[in-house]
């Protein structure tokens, strides 16, 4: 018997009264929980699994649920998985139809999806031309533009004179901002509310930037207010149809690392989301968009909204959308895959209560230095409202080579409040011993007043860190 | 039709099997292999056994027992998901049919990781003792079906009782369309053939059991 | 510092926007998954709680999570959590303002609630006459024929000659059933028809009696048909105020001991929903009823049903409405104890989707023989729809003196369908080690085709059982 | 207005501690007994074992055993959840006022369990060795509050340094306003009064230590 096709589980038995499994078996290229999260929607499916593993991840929850499981290499992600070949072989080894890439990893490589149809396998997602449209931020903005969808506003490319910059800047609407072509750290950067101050500080930028990076070469953008990152997760399947399924509030982040999502976002008001949420299926119908995909934008505190980008996979995020709707995005992007209809309409659609997702790094919880190491003791919340995505269990050991995400806590409620409430408890409940996580960290962020209220942009984190450093 | 492409796994790093990659991570006790060769003054220092004691803490082990002379100790670390219980499967997966158009894709050289010979601790079978150092695994560098010949009508490349030189051929694994030639690292003799013809193979799998010399 | 009064988590700060907290402090007489569940409610409202332990649960998760926890006496329940005393002075020397006693131990014991009363602390339930009244069985039946609650129609008292019988069963109803007084074990019992053959059977039925016990007194009832038990979800209010919650299906029992409840019943229209329901709240209004409490009928296959019994407490299977309801049935114990009007309507409460649960006993599956132990290896199920109440941990020692359940799955889907695949997966990635459980059995069931068509009665174990025998 | 109970411990049934009953359940090392009397080459010295000790303690082990010539000992870490981190409080909480009246439910005599003494093994303490024999906890038998006298005004019933004897009233447990006497059970010395004046109790918390004889 030959380790690579090993079962660990008895065979999912398709229940009489079950849809038919849109496949019968399904390979998952990644790892950790987003690979346990779809092993766990084919199972419902009726769907047999293959997982694929390095060798850091022999003794992995994903490997031990799937039906098959084959080993494609040692720990390094580019000998197993991102390794191509590897990946296919093990899909023809075991007679997979399909794969489903997860996030990160293989999931927006363009190539890959090429590959699997020269081999005929079904990738689980959109077509490689969406998937390499999208991947190209100037190749994304133009086509986007070109839809009618807003984009941040800005010059285009570098200004080299004060009239230009006037001139610029009267386009954009003011504040804008100049920044160093070379730049970053704050340096060669000035932002400017009004064309009297505007001069000035244009040449304070450059000589900033001469002296900080030896090219005073500037440039211009709108500057935003207190920005919100709102996305709107989309699912559209083969026959032209697309859905939204409401936003996502992702405001909480550093250093552009999610930290906490929520939906809906309390910065929205009805009109706005119907606003926003409309510009995004008309963004996906645009690219001819199918599968699961979401539309990111920066919100202004004035209710303006800019396209940034779009991801063209599941996100780590959405099980909060998953809550607040009671659709399950990962089974609908395998009915979607296998050629079916959505099984829901726009109309079908309601955000209902309010979901709210916390992700537990093994990090340092205010320095966030990776913490990889076994975890010796382990106590995950249950009860009502919570849901827990993850992988780990007592004695699993993170390895240094991967992520660091240990665990997604997801709290629901029937709003805000008792969302927020229920995280707390949560969190307070949870229990992660031998290594370091971020629970502390987004306890503590759960009690602060600010993210109470609601009242919070993308730069918030920064504040609260420096917040926090004071105290100490 | 089929590109051919060679692989050699390279020489093994160390003759022993390595315990830290075992399949069966339920690691049983390491092999007490100072023992036999030990003698004079048996027992370690205490800087000896601490520096034991942290490489321990290290390995994925359950369980490591030393003795020598009149000192002994034993640790035991405690898993959880070790024990998968394993529901015997019947039905052998059918291998993929060949008969498929090879896209221009294929044509890319698939990137084959360099294996490290790995070695994968068997329930010790009776009159081969496990911890042989003539013994040595040949090992899959990639995932893929396993053919003793390089086409159903040729004999195989190898059988057991052969004598085997470094480079030489012996088996194939096809994958992607591509038949790679497995290259044999050592001189030596099949003792075994751990796997079936036709049958699937993951990295790392062993095709052969060889003796060294 | 005394053990009493350690504190081993955070105080929970209520949060600026929360509700006022109902209690500043409760003690929960109580231990195992509902001592937790009762915890996780005061938290999220802002709740200081109070353990009680025994010697056995000196570990236990309920008393670790607790602000405080007080050890209230040894192993055995008699001498701790059925000691009022103890309990009592616990809730003194902590200063606890309320008690919740869970189900079972106190729950239902009405002079633990006078003493409550006498010194001053808040009893989480209805009040002692009610619970007086609906724990004898003869007064409860009284009492809801006075208010006009179906109940099981049968002969008053004994049946002792051929006349009786035919008059009696013509009173009730084809088909009826003899009964052995004295008996038990099928012997002395009838089931008769018609008229034609009730002499003979009766006769029979007493010579059995009389060969089988020595004494040949005989009742009758009727007899039902493929019997469902459906219950009733009531909360009420200190002012009157009495709603239902639904239905729950709870006939997958064996030796009265439920295994799976679900909500909603598959069994039942939604007239029929509507008429059983309404019966319920006239029967909690019968009593003057208030706080959570359940109505239990039988429902005959010709959607005839009877009033049982009712349970004047929470109810194990509290979940499975919850997850359809959306409302948190111990927070909103915890307010109607503290005066509060109960925060919805009858109009507010919607069934939305499916929930079942299945209760994982540590018993060998097939025995039903208790197996206590220690957990050596421990994996809940996660992910979407998957709710799982239980206090175990790796390494938790599952002692011998209390009762065996370890955990309850609950999965939610938005049909039965969903729900049911959902727990099928559940219970594949359920990892007990340590312990015999009886998730085996359940996930059997799940894959019955009378179970998954709902055709079953409570007296479908029992064929179910004999099924797997004759298997082996 | 308040009925008198006089509860009398039972001699304990051991008077070694017993360490499953440990309340910080991550039973540390049990005691290297025998070394104090280890001579000979391969053991080592008191130093060496607490380097020892405190490297395991680091380290992922569930059990460690070490033996050497006459020498051996066992480390046991059990479980999860033991370590609960404890988070220091601060505000003690104020014991429930008396004035309230006493019901008539007060007048039945409340259950008393049988109380096992039993004994909670402490971080051992130096110049008192763990396992003294001649130690002696008092325990208390149920839930209350402690008092060391009859009333405020009156003197403590014992004090350090004070000769006990059986069915000696030590101290008042107050519980549902009955004041319960707590009896000694031994002849011997208080050594140690272990709970303030008025401070709450729960069931077999240790009141006072003696020492028997």
């Amino acid at each position: 018997m030959t380790a690579a096709i090993k079962r660990k589980t008895l065979k999912v038995p398709a229940a009489p009264h079950a849809e038919e499994p849109p496949f019968k078996k399904v390979l998952i290229a990644n790892r950790g929980e987003i690979a346990l999260r779809v092993i766990l929607a084919c199972k419902e499916l009726g769907i047999q699994t293959v997982a694929v593993y390095s060798e850091a991840d022999r003794n992995s929850l994903h490997v031990r649920f799937a039906d098959e499981e084959v080993c494609i290499g040692p720990a390094p992600s580019a000998k197993s998985y991102l390794n191509i070949p590897q990946v296919i072989a093990a899909a023809e080894v075991t007679g997979a139809e399909a794969i489903h890439p997860g996030y990160g990893f293989l999931s927006e490589n363009a190539y890959f999806v090429e590959v699997c149809q020269a081999c005929g396998i079904n990738f689980i997602g959109p077509n490689p031309e969406i998937i390499r449209k999208m991947g190209n931020k100037a190749q994304a903005k133009a086509t986007m533009q070109a839809a009618g969808i807003p984009l941040m506003p800005g010059s285009d490319g570098l200004v080299e004179t004060v009239d230009e910059a006037l001139a610029n800047a009267e386009q954009i609407g003011y504040p804008v901002i100049v920044k160093a072509s070379a730049g970053g750290g704050g340096r060669g950067m000035r932002i400017c509310n009004n064309a009297e101050e505007l001069p000035e500080l244009y040449h304070t930028a450059r000589s900033e930037a001469k002296i900080a990076f030896g090219d005073d070469a500037v440039y211009m953008e709108k500057y935003l207010l207190e920005p919100r990152h709102i996305e709107v997760q989309i699912m559209g399947d083969l026959y032209g149809n697309i859905v939204h399924l409401g936003e996502r509030e992702c405001s909480i982040q550093r250093r552009h690392q999610k930290l906490i999502e929520e939906s809906p976002s309390g910065a929205i008001t009805q009109e706005l989301r119907e606003r926003i949420c409309a510009m995004a299926v008309k963004a996906a119908r645009a690219v001819g968009y199918y599968n699961a995909g979401t539309i990111e934008f920066l919100l202004d505190k004035r209710g303006d909204f800019f396209f940034m980008e779009m991801n063209t996979r599941v996100q780590v995020e959405h099980p909060v959308t998953e809550m607040v709707t009671g659709i399950d995005i990962v089974k609908e992007q395998l009915r979607i895959a296998a050629g079916q209809r959505l099984t829901f309409t726009q109309a079908d659609v309601v955000q209902r209560g309010h979901a709210i997702e916390c992700r537990i790094n093994a990090e340092d919880p205010w320095k966030f230095t990776p913490c990889p190491g076994r975890i010796t003791a382990l106590n995950f919340p249950g009860g009502p409202g919570i849901r827990v995505d993850t992988a780990m269990y007592q004695d699993a050991v993170i390895p240094p080579t991967y992520d660091s995400m240990v665990a997604k806590l997801i709290a629901y409620g029937n709003n805000r409040t008792e969302a927020l409430a229920r995280m707390r408890r949560a969190l307070d409940t949870l229990v992660i011993e031998g290594v370091k996580t971020t629970a502390p960290l987004h306890r503590k962020i759960m009690d602060h007043p600010d993210f109470i209220s609601g009242g919070f942009s993308t730069k918030w984190m920064e504040t609260f860190m420096a917040e926090l450093d004071a105290e100490r | 039709m089929s590109t051919r492409k060679k692989i050699t796994p390279p020489k093994p790093k160390a003759t022993h099997p390595t315990p830290a990659a075992a399949k069966p991570n339920k690691a049983s006790a390491s092999h007490p292999a100072a023992s036999a060769k030990s003698s004079g003054s048996t027992s370690l220092s205490l800087d000896e056994i601490k520096s034991l004691i942290a490489l321990v803490g290290k390995e994925p082990f359950q369980e490591f027992e030393f003795e020598a002379g009149d000192m002994k100790f034993r640790i035991r670390k405690d898993s959880i998901h070790a024990p998968a219980p394993q529901v015997t499967y019947s039905s052998s997966p059918t291998s993929q049919p060949f008969g498929q158009p090879v896209s221009h894709l294929m044509t890319q050289a698939p990137t084959v990781p360099a294996p490290v010979a790995y070695a994968i601790p068997e329930p010790s079978i009776p009159g081969i003792p496990m911890d042989d150092p003539d013994l040595h695994y040949i090992t899959s560098p990639i995932v893929g079906t396993f053919y003793r010949a390089a086409n159903p009508k040729a004999s195989a490349f190898v059988s057991v009782g052969d004598k085997v030189r470094p480079g030489q051929t012996l088996c194939i694994v096809e994958a992607m369309k591509l038949l790679n030639e497995i290259e044999c690292d050592i001189t030596g003799e099949i003792v075994k053939v751990l796997v079936e013809n036709g049958q699937p193979v993951e990295y790392g799998e062993r095709l052969f059991q060889a003796r060294v010399g």
